[in-house]
């Protein structure tokens, strides 16, 4: 049981965020970009987890299995749309989903 | 715990839990598209008919997540008669398509939504604030590219839903990662995921809130949160695109509300003017976007940006003005109620034809086709500019009573201005109906579920009493 | 009695409002009837008030017929009064009136308008009644700008030439503006009386605004709505061009009648105007300078009716010096005379153009003398009474004006402007004369003597010989001038100067045809006959500004802010949708670029 | 009762106006003649009451928040509703003929904004006069949009938004209002005598009264907020253009008499020296826009800026006479307006054209036309003896009194009138190049609408007694509002002019 | 254990850097999973071991295999990497980097502002967990049933036309 400083967790889960969040920026590979939002989601967990450290209760564990339990289920989801698109145009392009606009 | 009382005030969740599971085993059992809807209609009936039952006289905390009290009471009762109001879109869409959708799914897909909603609706705790969100949220990303999963519906439709599915999800996802984010900073803060009023020297909480603000701000579509509105609303079918226009939005304008109430008001106060940037940012942005708007969905969807932009006001005047609760309260059902209308009536017109044709021109010389239903999508055009005599017109009453109260002088100089604006693109539809018939087209079914909606709409506008009567108990 | 005064305007009124319903289906003849008879009545209970008045020893009396509106602060009835200055302008306009009428019968005949004419006609006559016999401001306001829209009227009457209505609406406008100075007048009026009954008003200024400079602003607003309905500087312009209407309408409106409403507005108001002195000169200078000025105008024209148009100005311009003098009852008495022999000159002018096929033009005529011997005759008579010769009845008003002007003020600047306006005036009616009917006969005439054409201009010749013999009861309207000795060289040099005028115009006539016609085409005679180019100014001062102002902002301006509104909104519209892009991640850079703009805010 | 009637006899022939088709084919004209004809019996009912209000009908809306049915007759409501009334019947007769498509649907719109009027004209309650006043303009952009001339969707735009716009600044201003009653009083109230009551700090007051005066303005229409007033009447049918000019107008000045003024003395007195410059300026603004025009019913409508710019400034004058000579002037220019209006639709009907440039010569053609043409605009430049010379001499003669320079710029307006109403004669009746002949004159109805606006010009010209009577009382009160008295001009500034 | 701490963060951090700019799908999976576990591990430290077993279990185990499995099913090969390159040039990584930069900036700012004590560290057990979700959390736990049953039933649906196709394609 280690006496991290909150600050350096918090901003180690900023900067896991915001690499996630530039992976959804700049990759067009829709699987890559999934792959961007776990991060993202993770870095939000890490977060739960240490407030559950930091105060000594389970609150920030359960929040953890709720974020997993999102995650799971929006893989699911995802997957089925990413399977669909790639049926659709032979790729994982995000920027071939461009038909609506304006 | 959980005793006799808790489990009475928890009986509309669980009816509509069960709705859910009941159609999914009535599918299971038999496919049949009128049997599903039945279910489905047959226990959110129920859930509404034991609503007034199982509310607690007094304010009841069921576990630390929910609290079932007038305010659930009032927003349930919405959220259950819009679910029922999509689920009967959805259930015309079926007998005008003759293809055989399976549309089975998509009943317990709208009463998971609803699920949510509910939860939304008596979240007291950011733990059930996340999983009613997500409720709402994966049920919808489903129920929005849902013709990709029927069977072969036309190209385009398909293309559109799976593309508006797609950038739902992925958008979604990243605006739930913010306000994971922010709720985490908050959790951080205080070491409790209740809702409650905020310690005043923490400063973790500013940017907590702030981050909780970007995630709400894109649920509720936002400027400059707003992209993924008209593409989804353009893509999903018409019923779940309605669905997402007012249960999502209201549930999560309702849960923000319930927390703002509860005692973040004073850090607002920070907040503020990033709130009535994105305010203006919204009333200007959604009415000139939705200003030569050609295509009738994504026109609402626009308009339905500068609406919550209006609603934000309440947010706003919370803290200052009496009236702001039921203000907001009665906004979102005017707003929804008038959404409702409006997407039930292009189910109606526009997807007559074996292409649906979402263009303003497919409401070229309506009253003269059906003098019943343009005077309707007058009548809801003219709510969702806020004319009197039109529920819309109480909601913006009380709107810009809460502003006055709140004294947001500015905020209520941008509303008038994008009103201005507003009034242009409603009133070219109107025009648009107005002109000469050009050629003859059909007119789909569901169109009592259209007057319907209308002569509510003007009932409660014209006497709104019964639902002010009830707004107090919040 | 009473009944006897409301039914002298009403009978004309009457008749022209079923005139004008159901003219149209009217022969000639009922039209006829209808109209003259109409004003014989009239004519007929003017006389009968008259001398109903002079019995009762001239005691003025007035009657409150029906209230007309009572405001909160304002009571305004329809009051008529009657006095001497009433008694005069009636009996010369219901007088002259009926003559006129009787020769448009003749004049008119055979005009598709005929009842249209008569129905204008007796309108006017009408108007004019009011006017005159108005207790009230307001009701005289009434008739002031009733007898405005019938000129106007019947300026246009033949209104299928554009420049007839051109000048009718020229004549209307202008007067309106001298109207708009009255109204304001009234309005002072109105605000420190609170009510608008001029003999009331009149005592009231009398008793209160002594040493008060009120009296001046009313007076000088007053003088404003005169100087417009009588064509005087600075608002003459609009008279020569009214010649356009049919030559009766001329005659009775634009001589003898209407143009001589700011006379009797003056004279009416005189208790206002003796308290403002500064203004009483200014009338006094107004007038001598008209006279002036249009009697040189005169001299140069070559339309026949314009020459009589400037000189009706240049007349007008006597009474107005009359009455800034002080003269009052000379101003009124001119008045009468002149409306006898302007209205002769006019109506044998009509004759003269008549039987000419409508040429108005001077230089186009000559040697009328031996085939229109009457005409000549009227001619001869109404010269000589323009140019006060001595006997004729313009000799005795304008003799009486020079000499009791001499007498109050001595002689001032417009004194001299006076007596030299008599010179002229007796060379342009000279010149007139010997135009028409001496020399040789240039358009060969076909006379038209029917009786209806000559009995009014007989009658006439006579009022413009002894006219002069009606006696005026003026005396109790006006405070007697103090009378004052005038010198009898004085006496002399009025008494001369139309004589000389005359004998200087046949000398120039006899001998210096070289240096006349140098003359006339010289610029100062074109100056003058352009009226000294106040057309000119007024139309680079004020028609073309509007006109300009007009072209220029057809489209309204203030439209401007509303349609860059628009079009702003448009443009944000298509930015935006521009970004509006259909991509994801640029909706994604949305959520996190408003995400870095909350935080950006917050910090 | 009978001003709930009052409303609701248009109201049902709106709704019963499609039935009505159904038997007959103009069915729905007799319908809405015959409930305007009732309403007419029903305002001779209620003439003559005593007190404050004659006749007063109240219920309970949405008590929660203070608003309440609350309806009102006194001498000036009674008569706008007259000329509500008379003028509505003149659509319905000079429309007999011009609307042959969707008959029904016109007089259902018709009948709906004339509802909407006399509510206007009645409600008492801030809240229930909102509605009414937002709920008269659906119906006349309809009647604009689907009736109208070639420019008609732009018009119709103009026109709603911004009526809409500034309305919604007098709803704030209105909830303004109610939560200072609040404040003071501990409830919502939007109540006109409960607002009367209140005292308003000077800063807010001033601020709430822009917010409404902005609407009437827009409403009336004052210079530079006057942009929509040319497009909508050019481009409306005659008997939308009528209903406009006439009695639309009129609302937005009879808000000022019935809310802003007496809401807001101190602030109204305060603020008259800007309402009355702008009422100069549009007096002489739209004359001379008027003046510059070739389209005959853009002529009318500019005209109709000018004489509402005589209005506002009799308004804000704040003396009895000025604001009689107001009133009168709303009444005069109803009927002149409206007159005109119907003359130049008469006129396109048979030429199908507007343009001032193509027409002339109508005298030889049309005389009785032509006569009441001319009538009609000599009544619009204030010639004595109509009904226009009284109001614009006692409004004058008001503002005279409380600024004399302003007056007498205004009263160039008389000379701006001369010229385009003259202008407007000179080049449509007189001069030569007369159409092509063969038109019909004056047919029966139309002499029968001509006259009687006619008569009522001469009428009211001749005998105002009447009308004077009717709004004194009304006036009086607005009047002796203590602000007033202490803000009352003093009497005598002329006297120091040098 | 400092140092573990720091060097967990850094691997993870290293791995999610490579994750987002890899061009090969399956080595970035790799290196997900590599992050995951660093996280799982650093949730280890910090005292929570169930969240830890969880991370590994769910998150790098189950969740990961399903992507890894459509990645094999869509099996893009070789083209797909240059592809990748194509797509990942420099000028598509400014902008979005720039402004993700800003916002850790900010985020930086405001949470190294914060003075947050660090009164209460505990390590939470399994069981604790497990009694809050059993206890006050149970409706939570029913609800988050309904995701997945919502999650089950979508997916379910969209595949369900995979399949329809596909025996159409056949």
């Amino acid at each position: 049981m280690t006496e991290l400083p909150v600050e350096h967790g918090l901003l180690f889960a900023a900067a896991l965020f915001c690499i996630g969040l530039v992976g959804v920026l700049i990759r067009r590979n829709l699987i890559f970009i999934l792959m961007s939002l776990e991060l993202m989601l993770n870095a939000t967990a890490f977060v739960f987890v240490l407030g559950g450290a930091l105060h000594g209760n389970a609150d920030g564990q359960v929040m953890f299995l709720m974020i997993l339990t999102l995650a799971a289920a929006e893989i699911a989801v995802a997957l089925a749309l990413v399977v669909h698109l790639y049926r659709r145009y032979r790729s994982l392009d995000a920027d071939r989903l461009e038909a609506m606009k304006g | 715990m959980i005793g006799a009382a808790e489990l009475r005030a928890l009986l509309p969740l669980m009816l509509v839990a069960l709705t859910a599971i009941g159609t999914l085993l009535l599918a299971g059992f038999r496919r049949d598209a009128r049997l599903a809807a039945l279910g489905y209609q047959g226990g959110l009936l129920l859930t509404l008919l034991t609503l007034p039952w199982a509310l607690p006289e007094q304010p009841l905390e069921v576990t630390p997540l929910l609290r079932i009290d007038g305010f659930f009471g009032y927003f349930a009762a919405l959220f259950v008669l819009v679910a029922m109001a999509v689920g009967l879109m959805m259930q015309r869409q079926v007998r005008s398509k003759t293809s055989g959708e399976r549309v089975e799914e998509s009943y317990v897909l709208l009463a998971i939504c609803l699920l949510g909603a509910l939860v939304l609706a008596g979240a007291q705790h950011f733990a059930a604030l996340f999983v009613g969100l997500e409720l709402i949220s994966v049920a919808s990303f489903a129920l929005v590219a849902y013709p990709c999963g029927g069977r072969p519906s036309t190209d385009i439709r398909q293309r559109n839903s799976l593309e508006a599915g797609l950038k739902y999800l992925v958008l979604s996802s990243v605006a739930s990662g913010f306000l994971l984010f922010g709720i985490g900073c908050l959790y951080l803060d205080s070491g409790s995921l209740a809702f409650a009023p905020l310690p005043p020297s923490t400063s973790l909480a500013l940017p907590g809130l702030a981050l909780l603000l970007v995630g709400v701000a894109f649920k509720l579509a936002l400027v400059p949160f707003h992209f993924w509105s008209p593409d989804i609303y353009q893509g999903a079918p018409t019923p779940v695109a309605a669905l997402v226009a007012t249960l999502s939005k209201g549930a999560l304008f309702a849960v923000m509300l319930r927390y703002l109430w509860f005692g973040a008001l004073q850090e607002l106060e920070t907040l503020v003017p990033a709130v009535a940037l994105l305010a203006s940012l919204s009333m200007l942005g959604g009415n000139l976007l939705a200003l030569r708007q050609r295509d009738i969905k994504r026109l609402l969807a626009y308009s339905s940006i500068a609406h919550l932009g209006y609603l934000l006001l309440v947010l706003l005047a919370i803290g200052h003005a009496g009236v702001a609760i039921e203000a907001g309260a009665f906004y979102v059902l005017a707003y929804s109620l008038t959404t409702l209308g409006a997407f039930a009536l292009i189910g109606c017109v526009c997807e007559a034809g074996d292409e649906p044709d979402y263009r303003l021109e497919a409401f070229a010389g309506l009253i003269w086709r059906a003098p019943l239903l343009g005077a309707s999508l007058m009548l809801i055009l003219l709510s969702l500019a806020g004319i009197p005599l039109t529920v819309g017109f109480i909601g913006k009453f009380y709107i810009v009573a809460a502003g006055v109260d709140a004294g947001l002088w500015w905020l209520l100089a941008v509303l008038v201005a994008g009103s201005a604006i507003g009034l242009y693109y409603y009133l070219r539809i109107i025009l648009i109906m107005l002109a000469p018939q050009s050629e003859p087209s059909g007119i789909g079914g569901g169109r009592w579920l259209v007057y319907g909606l209308t002569l509510l709409l003007v009932l409660l506008g014209v006497y709104p009493l019964p639902v002010l009567q009830w707004l107090p108990v919040l | 009695m009473a009944a006897l005064l409301l039914w002298i305007p009403l009978m004309p009124l009457l008749s022209s409002l079923l005139l004008l319903l159901a003219g149209a289906r009217l022969g000639e003849r009922p039209v006829a009837l209808l109209g003259v008879g109409s004003v014989a009545l009239s004519a007929l209970f003017s006389l009968a008030a008259i001398l109903s008045f002079s019995a009762s020893d001239g005691v003025a009396w007035g009657i409150e017929t029906l209230p007309w509106f009572s405001a909160l602060g304002l009571e305004v009835g329809f009051s008529l009064h009657f006095d001497g200055l009433s008694a005069v302008m009636v009996g010369v306009i219901t007088g002259v009136g009926l003559l006129i009428h009787l020769y448009s019968v003749a004049y008119m005949a055979g005009d598709a308008d005929f009842a249209r004419f008569f129905a204008y006609l007796n309108l006017f006559v009408a108007m004019m009644l009011i006017l005159v016999l108005a207790g009230d401001f307001l009701l005289l306001y009434l008739g002031w700008e009733g007898v405005g829209l019938c000129s106007f009227l019947l300026i246009g009457f033949w209104y299928r030439q554009p420049e007839n209505g051109y000048a009718a609406r020229k004549a209307f406008v202008v007067t309106r503006i001298g109207d708009v100075a009255l109204a304001l007048g009234l309005l002072i009026l109105v605000q420190q009386f609170g009510m608008l009954n001029i003999q009331d008003s009149v005592d009231q200024a009398r008793q209160l605004w002594p040493g008060s400079d009120l009296a001046g602003w009313v007076a000088l607003l007053l003088l404003g709505g005169a100087v417009g309905k009588s064509a005087q500087l600075p608002l003459q312009t609009w008279l020569p061009d009214a010649m356009a209407g049919p030559t009766p309408v001329s005659a009775l409106i634009h001589a003898a009648t209407m143009v001589t409403a700011g006379v009797y507005l003056i004279a009416r108001t005189q208790g206002i105007f003796m308290l403002a002195p500064q203004v009483l000169q200014l009338v006094a200078l107004v007038g001598a300078m008209t006279l002036f000025l249009a009697a040189c105008s005169a001299l140069v024209q070559h339309d026949l009716k314009r020459i009589l148009a400037y000189s009706t100005i240049s007349q007008i311009g006597y009474m107005f010096f009359a009455l800034g003098t002080g003269a009052f009852s000379a101003a009124v008495f001119h008045l009468m005379t002149h409306a006898f022999f302007k209205a002769l000159l006019f109506l044998a002018a009509g004759q003269v153009i008549m039987s000419l096929h409508h040429e108005q033009d001077t230089r186009r005529m000559g040697g009328l003398l031996r085939p229109m011997p009457f005409s000549a005759l009227c001619f001869a008579i109404g010269c000589a009474a323009l140019a006060a010769l001595p006997l004729t009845s313009g000799f005795y008003s304008k003799d009486a004006i020079l000499l009791q002007a001499y007498a109050q003020g001595g002689a001032g600047f417009a004194w001299w402007l006076a007596l030299a306006g008599a010179l002229v005036t007796a060379l342009y009616s000279l010149r007139l004369f010997v135009r028409l009917f001496l020399g040789d006969c240039r358009t060969l005439p076909e006379p038209d003597n029917r009786p209806l054409l000559c009995w009014p201009l007989g009658i006439l010749c006579l009022l413009a010989l002894f006219g002069a013999l009606i006696p005026q009861p003026l005396h109790d309207v006006f405070s007697a001038a103090p009378q004052a000795h005038v010198p009898l060289p004085v006496h002399l040099l009025v008494l001369a100067m139309p004589v000389i005028g005359l004998v200087a115009g046949i000398w120039l006539l006899l001998r210096h045809r070289d240096w006349r016609q140098a003359f006339a085409t010289g610029a100062l005679a074109r100056w003058w006959r352009a009226g000294w180019g106040f057309d000119v100014l007024y139309d680079w001062l004020l028609v073309r500004p509007l006109l300009w102002l007009a072209r220029v902002n057809r489209r309204d301006l203030a439209d401007l802010p509303v349609q860059l509104l628009v079009w702003t909104s448009r443009i944000c519209h298509q930015g935006l949708s521009r970004l509006q892009s259909g991509r994801l991640r640029h909706y994604a850079v949305g959520i996190v670029g408003g995400a870095v703009l909350i935080l950006a805010v917050v910090l | 009762m009978i001003l709930v009637w009052l409303l609701l006899l248009p109201l049902l022939a709106a709704l019963f106006a499609p039935q009505v088709e159904h038997w007959r084919a103009d069915g729905s004209r007799w319908l809405s003649l015959t409930a305007l004809g009732l309403q007419a019996l029903l305002l001779l009912a209620a003439a003559g009451g005593g007190g404050d209000w004659w006749l007063e009908s109240r219920a309970d809306w949405l008590p929660r928040l203070g608003i309440g049915w609350h309806l009102g007759l006194d001498g000036l409501s009674y008569l706008l509703l007259w000329l509500t009334v008379a003028l509505g019947a003149v659509s319905v007769l000079i429309s007999w003929r011009e609307i042959r498509q969707r008959v029904a649907f016109f007089h259902c719109n018709l009948m709906l904004s004339v509802a909407g009027i006399v509510g206007v004209f009645l409600a008492l309650d801030l809240f229930l006069f909102f509605v009414f006043w937002e709920l008269m303009l659906i119906p006349m952009v309809l009647l604009i949009a689907i009736w109208g001339h070639d420019n008609r969707r732009y018009a119709a735009t103009k026109f709603f938004i911004f009526t809409q716009a500034s309305s919604l600044l007098m709803l704030i201003a209105i909830l303004g209002l109610a939560f200072a009653h609040q404040s003071q009083t501990g409830t919502l109230s939007f109540d006109r005598d409960a607002l009367l009551r209140l005292e308003l700090a000077p800063g807010l007051a001033y601020w709430l009264m822009l917010g409404f005066f902005v609407a009437f303005a827009v409403k009336l229409p004052m210079v530079p907020l006057h942009t929509w007033l040319p497009d909508a009447h050019t481009e409306a049918p005659t008997a939308g253009s009528v209903l406009l000019a006439a009695i639309l107008l009129k609302t937005g000045a009879y808000g000022l008499l019935r809310f802003s003024l007496p809401l807001f003395p101190a602030a109204s007195a305060d603020f008259s020296p800007v309402a009355m410059a702008l009422g100069v300026a549009g007096i002489l603004y739209g004359a001379k826009l008027a003046f510059a025009q070739d389209d005959m019913k853009r002529l009318v409508a500019y005209t109709s800026v000018s004489h509402m710019g005589f209005v506002l400034l009799g308004i804000y004058a704040l003396n009895g006479m000025a604001l009689q000579g107001a009133v009168m002037q709303m009444l005069a220019h109803g009927f002149s307006t409206a007159a005109l209006f119907i003359v130049v639709g008469m006129l396109q009907e048979r030429w199908h054209t507007r343009d001032l440039r193509q027409l002339g010569g109508l005298w030889t053609q049309l005389p009785r036309l032509s006569g009441f043409t001319l009538l009609f605009a000599l009544a619009s430049l204030g010639l004595p003896g109509l009904a226009n010379f009284i109001a614009e001499f006692l409004i004058l003669a008001g503002a005279f009194q409380r600024s004399w320079p302003l007056t007498a710029v205004a009263a160039l307006g008389l000379v701006g009138a001369a010229l385009y109403a003259l202008l407007l004669v000179q080049r449509g009746l007189w001069g030569g190049g007369a159409p092509a002949p063969g038109r019909h004159d004056c047919s029966r109805r139309e002499w029968l609408v001509l006259g009687a606006l006619a008569l009522a010009l001469f009428w009211f010209g001749l005998h105002p007694q009447p009308v004077l009577d009717l709004v004194r009382e009304p006036l009086v009160q607005l009047l002796d509002a203590p602000h007033h008295a202490a803000e009352s001009p003093p009497r005598l500034p002329v006297g120091s002019w040098l | 254990m400092t140092t573990l701490f720091y060097l967990t963060m850094l691997i993870a951090l290293l791995a999610a850097l490579q994750v987002v700019r890899g061009l090969n799908a399956v080595h970035a999976l790799l290196h997900l999973i590599v992050a995951l576990l660093a996280l799982a591990l650093l949730f280890f430290l910090l005292g929570a071991p169930f969240a830890a077993a969880l991370e590994v279990i769910v998150y790098a185990g189950a969740i990961m295999v399903l992507m890894v499995f459509v990645i094999m099913m869509l099996n893009q090969g070789d083209a797909a990497v240059e592809q990748e390159r194509a797509w990942l040039d420099g000028a598509s990584w400014r902008g979005p980097g720039l402004l993700c930069a800003l916002l850790l900036l900010e985020l930086g700012y405001l949470l190294l502002a914060s003075d947050t004590g660090s009164a209460g560290w505990r390590p939470v057990a399994a069981a604790e967990v497990g009694r809050a979700l059993y206890g006050p959390y149970l409706l939570l736990v029913e609800l988050a049933s309904m995701l997945l049953l919502a999650a089950l039933v979508g997916a379910w649906h969209l595949a369900r036309a995979l399949k329809n196709r596909r025996g159409e394609e056949s």
